[in-house]
């Protein structure tokens, strides 16, 4: 086990570079969705808030589909 | 009035701006010799229509044509724009300016300069440069343009604003002479400008809904 | 072409179809990905030999070139995306481009870092001027510069378009970067390529390869989607903000 | 049309040349940058001859993105751009336009400085006519590139930076084969690589001024409209 | 007073950044103009070491003068100006609150990505401390006297011209010194002489905070007035 | 009107811009709850006269002066000016707006953003960026700075420009409004402002000579 951590006296890189991947693929993924969040339940809140007044800018689903 | 078959002619015009519909449905249609004057409240849209016609804007649906023109011309070629900016430059004179924007237009039989100048009355202040003259000053030299070289169709965004009384009574003279000559204008204004005779287009915000 | 400017309008604000589609689709996309990049690298780390001249280093190349990969063919995406918008005008295009740009600069930037972590062992430095190098470095700029238009102009629809213009002038440092190591001679050796065609070695590292490359496909699609769907949700909201302005004014 | 045009290039040096426009900037700007590197490298004469081509050439990039952003700004924000759109000119002529006016006003100057920079950095004399004539080859890319950058920043304030970011990636290839003819000059006079590179150099240089204006129509068609 | 003072200042620093921009324009921009230098100068990796502090320097005054010219002006020309002089603030501490927010858009993110740099250009790890140190030290002397030649360029015909002829003189020690710095880090860690082009350094941009905003504003006066 | 003994007083003034002489000789004195209306044609010097109250131009003869004030004061932080330009910045938005000029004038007991805009029927636009306003919407813009930060000199210079009819009457209420809480108001103006019982000032350009 230590052997494979060891990564034949290359560990730094070889272990960096795979932290590296995943602290980069992680932040990726957690600002996706944390936007995506973001934005959806502020869209709802909008939504609601408006009432069923706002049919120009937030028309119903399909209508509006293309 | 000379017997031109000039026509302006909009159809369904519709005008969003940023994200914002701001009229649609706006039909019009003035002949040579005839002015049409827009009006309507802060925000209604008539400098946003202006802009479509002069095609500074995006026109999203409908269309605009001038017919009876150059037909190599589009509108924007034929037409001369005054709005809100004055696009003068502070650091050029008073007589460079004209002079710039005769060359650049292209002037045929147009007024010189100098004949523009006195048509404003700013003869006295041709050597000035542009950032010497007072706000009404200015105005008066961006309508000095209009006179260098000649174009059919004239869009006025709120022509007679910074105009002293004596200054609104040339600007009414000098759009009758378009007029009489067979042009068009097309105006926006909060205030009256003497155009005898001409149609009123009253924007409203609720056009857009 | 019968369409009110209204409803043009309701195509930016709300294309229903597009959301409900991502909608079903997204939990199997992150399921396999998931799958994809854990067995992808299980082989990696675990169950692949070490190269015989390159050492246990040669792992780093199981992340350093699929991302390499994906550097490329989120450009790729970008300009299509790009295109398409500039030329047909269809509405989900731009929100296409406009997603694809973080994430392929975050798979640049490692490319570029898992290069130099490669280089140091490799080449003993982190960092040289070759052909290559520069040339993934220029399209990182060309990413930031696309997502720095985009952040500048207010309006969605003009930096839309603003933004494509770049994008597909940008477009082609794809080809430099891919042919660099054949036009210019330089540091970045292909032979490190052929020696993975190499009939022994060949099938062991293909395999992580291969999964990693598959891993991090499915991901950028993944994601992809997960920004547009945020990007088209964040449009919504300025929408309403705008109908509420409008609302009141009326 | 002819007249319209040259017109508005007049009329661009001379504001150019006035205020805010910083043609004198960028020439100043450009000596600074090359009385720095002996600074940072030290009066060593053999590296500085082994320097100076590629140092000019950055300078002249760095120089030519001062001025840049002010291109097509200044007259979108006073709204003579509204009024130059409505002239005879298709919008591609006035980005030719601007960026020929660019062009004389920094990259010009530049090229004629450049012997005096060459002395200074110890280029071989031999070598000067071929870095003139790299620079007169070359300097009209900048300016056409940048008007893509400078149209596509319009309406951001201080849009400088942005420019520079944008215009920058697009530039290298101007700098690889600027530095790589006056470098091949200052190696082997008459050489046939100097001549080569000149070539490329002129190739990107047509490119530029055929799909630069292209671009900058295109845009700021797009952001303006 | 203090509630005037920090609004302008938040207020500059968000409309420098732009829409979502933030200080990492000056960073991306100031990286591709680091990695320019390479292009040109060859990938010689002594030689680079040697032009690295120079190009460091370089491109902060590059990047610096993009954005300086109009921290006044913009104001002005929108009429912003008349309206913030009628305030609160005497004219002095307006000119300290607009080059402390140039400083924080353009000058604090360099010397955060200064490491980064560094790397890119073989800078020995060792001299890192002390580029950071120097880049904090000069940069807001960069921002200051840069007031003083953006307040002359307000308005004044011919203001480009004049503005780099009366600034870049005035950032050439700042140049010198910092150059000089980093240098000397790296030929002795902990030298003598890095310490004291330090002292110097921080001895000028001291000169400039005190002077610069008296004199940007005493050039605002006779110039607006 | 409050019983406040604030008076602006104007003795003996001249201006000179660009080297040529604009008036000579102008007194005047308004006190609180009481309008000043400079009239007369474009480039008499109402513009330049009010920047000169203002200090953003040097008073090249005789003297201004506000007294019955904060004393610690000058007249400049004592006033509002509202020019041609209006030093709006596009991409701030309007609330965001009126929030920094409250902050940076000092607030004291004035009107929060959010009334300020109300007054000016701008509450829905709130949230906008400037870029997005019309020119009169962008005037009201200007306007409703006037209410955030209470400063007992209002210098308007053209206030009703680009303003339609509906805010033309608010203008007019909210200057009655400053008038009668004891404030002073010197405009200048080539239209009627329908500020009652106002002193009307005429320049001409023969004063200069
Ligand atoms: C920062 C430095 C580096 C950068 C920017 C970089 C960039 C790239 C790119 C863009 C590719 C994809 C090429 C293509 O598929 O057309 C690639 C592939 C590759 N790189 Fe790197 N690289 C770097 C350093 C290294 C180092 C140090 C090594 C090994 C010693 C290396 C080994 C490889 C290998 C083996 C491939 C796969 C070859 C292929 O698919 O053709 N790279 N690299
Ligand atoms: N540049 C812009 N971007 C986005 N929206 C805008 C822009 N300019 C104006 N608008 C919006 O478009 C609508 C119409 O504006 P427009 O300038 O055409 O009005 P107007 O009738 O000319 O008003 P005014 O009488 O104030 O000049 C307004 O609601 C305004 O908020
Ligand atoms: N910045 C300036 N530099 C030099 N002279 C100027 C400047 N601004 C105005 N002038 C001159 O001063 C005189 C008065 O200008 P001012 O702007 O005060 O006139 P005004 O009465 O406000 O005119 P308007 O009704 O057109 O606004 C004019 O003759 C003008 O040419
Ligand atoms: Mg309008
Ligand atoms: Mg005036």
């Amino acid at each position: 086990m230590a052997e494979f951590f060891h990564m034949g006296g290359y560990a730094a890189y070889v272990w960096t570079c795979y932290g590296l991947a995943a602290a980069v693929v992680a932040a990726l993924v957690w600002q996706s969705l944390s936007d995506w969040r973001r934005q959806s339940s502020l869209a709802d809140k909008l939504e609601k808030a408006a009432g069923g007044r706002v049919r120009r800018a937030a028309a119903p689903a399909r209508e509006d589909d293309r | 009035m000379t017997t031109s078959d000039l026509r302006l002619a909009a159809r369904d015009l519709a005008c969003i701006r940023g994200g914002r519909l701001v009229f649609e449905g706006l039909s019009f249609e003035v002949g040579a010799g005839h002015a049409l004057v827009l009006t309507g409240p802060n925000g209604a849209g008539k400098s946003s229509l202006l802009r479509q016609i002069a095609g500074l804007l995006e026109v999203e649906q409908g269309e605009v044509a001038l017919t009876g023109g150059d037909p190599e011309c589009g509108i924007a070629e034929q037409s001369h724009y005054v709005g809100h900016l004055d696009g003068l430059k502070p650091m050029m004179s008073v007589i460079e300016t004209l002079r710039f924007w005769r060359a650049f237009l292209g002037a045929g039989d147009a007024a010189s300069p100098d004949a523009a100048l006195q048509a404003m009355a700013l003869a006295p202040l041709a050597d000035l440069p542009v950032a010497y003259l007072s706000a009404g000053q200015k105005r008066r030299l961006s309508l000095a343009r209009l006179a260098v070289a000649p174009r059919p169709l004239w869009l006025l965004d709120e022509p007679s604003v910074a105009l002293d009384a004596a200054s609104v009574a040339r600007l009414r003279d000098f759009m009758a002479a378009h007029l009489a000559g067979g042009g068009i204008i097309v105006a926006a204004t909060h205030l009256d400008l003497g155009l005898q005779g001409a149609a009123e287009l009253r924007l409203t915000r609720e056009m857009a809904s | 072409m019968s369409l009110t400017a209204a409803q043009k309008f309701h195509a930016y604000a709300n294309p229903a179809r597009f959301m409900a589609l991502s909608d079903r689709l997204l939990a199997p996309l992150w399921a396999l990905t998931l799958l994809t990049l854990g067995a992808g690298l299980w082989f990696a780390l675990f169950n692949s030999p070490p190269d015989y001249q390159q050492g246990e280093t040669v792992r780093i190349m199981y992340v350093h070139v699929p991302s390499a990969w994906l550097a490329m063919l989120g450009y790729s995406v970008m300009a299509l995306a790009s295109a398409v918008a500039l030329i047909f005008r269809h509405p989900l295009a731009d929100v296409a481009a406009k997603s694809a740009a973080p994430i392929g600069a975050a798979f640049t930037f490692l490319a570029l870092a898992t290069g130099s972590l490669w280089g140091k062992p490799m080449w003993g430095t982190w960092w040289e001027w070759d052909a290559r190098m520069t040339s993934v470095l220029v399209l990182f700029f060309l990413y930031l510069g696309y997502m720095a238009l985009w952040a500048t102009i207010e309006d969605p629809l003009r930096a839309a378009r603003a933004a494509a213009v770049l994008a597909l002038a940008g477009a082609i440092n794809i080809p430099v970067i891919r042919y660099s190591v054949v036009w210019w001679n330089t540091l970045h050796q292909p032979a490190s390529v052929f020696r993975m065609d190499g009939p022994t070695i060949a099938p062991a590292m293909l395999l992580p390869l291969g999964l990693m490359a598959a891993g991090f496909t499915l991901l950028f699609f993944t994601l992809h989607l997960v920004r547009m769907r945020a990007e088209i949700m964040r449009r919504r909201v300025r929408n309403l903000r705008l109908a509420r302005a409008d609302e009141g004014e009326a | 049309m002819r007249r319209a045009f040259l017109a508005l290039v007049a009329r661009d040096i001379r504001l150019a040349a006035g205020i805010g426009g910083g043609g004198g900037m960028a020439v100043f700007f450009f000596l600074t940058v090359v009385a720095i590197v002996p600074l940072g490298v030290g009066p060593d004469r053999p590296v500085l001859e082994l320097l100076a081509p590629g140092m000019l050439w950055v300078g002249l990039l760095l120089a030519s993105l001062l001025t840049l952003d002010r291109m097509f700004q200044a007259d979108v924000e006073d709204g003579s751009f509204d009024l130059l759109s409505m002239g005879p000119l298709p919008l591609e002529l006035v980005a030719v336009a601007k960026s020929l006016a660019h062009w004389v006003v920094t990259g010009l100057p530049l090229v004629i400085a450049a012997p005096v920079l060459g002395i200074l950095l110890n280029l071989p004399p031999e070598t000067m006519p071929w870095l003139m004539l790299a620079m007169l080859v070359g300097t009209p890319a900048l300016s056409f590139i940048g008007a893509v950058g400078a149209a596509l920043t319009v309406g951001v304030r201080r849009g400088g930076l942005l420019a520079s970011l944008l215009v920058l990636p697009f530039y290298v290839p101007v700098l690889i084969f600027g530095v790589g003819a006056v470098e091949a000059a200052a190696v082997g006079f008459e050489g046939q690589a100097a001549r080569q590179a000149l070539l490329f150099l002129g190739a990107i240089t047509l490119a530029a001024i055929a799909i630069g204006p292209l671009g900058a129509a295109a845009a700021l068609r797009a952001i303006l409209r």
